[in-house]
């Protein structure tokens, strides 16, 4: 089982903020396959990879990375503070 | 070294009394972030950030400007939530012995909190909400340190 | 754009209320320069100005600075006479739209300020008095501008 | 008559802050050179230009700045504020 998150307008598209969810997706490319087959609002949520980044237990990450371990995966657009 | 992320507003002078104290600090910058308001329909703006994952990015990127640069002291202070036109959305301060260091270091924080710490900001107008997109110039910021 | 130059001590947090305001101020940046005692032998330190020259100085200093940034609004606040170990000499704020106005502004000020503006400092310790000598970094500051 | 004003270690070693002067020097170098001429203290605090600035109606200027018009001559160090 693991944590995923969204923020931002990712967050608005899918509809929640955090879900729990089984995988078998051995990188992050592939938990975003899963979760695009889904349903329509996680296709338009990742339609396109170049307008999101990803955390992998609060690390930025890429999405080639490796999910063995990873307790938390959130997906969100380039961030803007400060 | 602190970092603080906070709701509520915050007071620059409050903050910066007893900072940058002792006799080896000759220069302290600060930065503070305001809300603007260039089209004057600004009706206020919505920070969300990524709880526990933005304390821990704040405090990596004030451990790598003290890894930089010789510095006695630095502050973050980022808030979240609902702002207001001209309220102060974060600040940073930097003290060190010589001004060079003090500059350096508070840019490098604020370039890199822009663009590496989880904080997404939703602008609320009349005509309806818009999340502000990143600026590609705050990304090639980056490539200067 | 503000200048003052005098003996009084200032407080930061007071020269700040209202500095900056306006709906196109998204960043302020400030400088205070502080009275170092690396030695931990300084009694006071001495700072002797040429009245009328440095006013007219540090507003053409001001000046520039606002015609090559987008500057909303900047201060200048240097003291002259006794000052003790961690008192604060002067201080600069820039208020601008933008970061990268407010830093460049600052920074460009700062080092003006130190090479061009006429202030001598002397320092005064238990073993005696002396005159800071000029550091060739401080001119050299200059040709990056 | 021209007003000539020193500051810092120029007016300690002269001995006094400002003074009135009457000059025929044409340049900036040729007031030096009679100040020099004057008395020791002149001497030591002119002996080594590179080390003092001058301004001229409070403007930074040369030492080959010439004087016509001019009403204060200011000599010090280089500065040493912010």
């Amino acid at each position: 089982m693991i944590d995923v998150l969204y923020f931002a307008w990712v967050r608005e598209r899918i509809g929640l903020p955090k879900e729990r969810l089984a995988t078998s997706a051995a990188t992050v490319a592939e938990l975003v396959a899963e979760l695009r087959s889904r349903e329509d609002r996680y296709a338009a949520a990742f339609a396109d990879l170049d307008a999101l980044r990803v955390a992998l237990d609060q690390e930025l990450s890429s999405f080639d990375a490796p999910l063995a371990g990873v307790r938390e995966v959130a997906f969100f657009p380039p961030m803007t503070g400060g | 070294m602190a970092t603080r992320v906070q709701a509520a507003p915050f007071d620059l002078a409050a903050e910066l009394a007893g900072f940058g104290q002792g006799p080896k600090v000759g220069a302290v910058v600060t930065f503070t972030g305001v809300v603007r308001d260039d089209s004057g329909t600004l009706r206020h703006m919505e920070i969300e950030h990524y709880p526990g994952m933005t304390e821990r990015a704040i405090a990596a990127i004030e451990a790598e400007a003290a890894a930089r640069w010789n510095l006695v002291d630095s502050l973050i202070v980022h808030r979240y939530g609902k702002l207001a036109p001209g309220e102060a959305i974060m600040m940073v301060a930097t003290a060190a012995p010589h001004r060079g260091d003090a500059f350096a270091a508070a840019e490098y924080l604020m370039d890199y909190l822009k663009s590496r710490a989880p904080f997404w900001k939703k602008e609320f107008t009349a005509e309806g909400a818009e999340w502000v997109a990143a600026k590609s110039d705050d990304e090639s910021a980056l490539t200067r340190w």
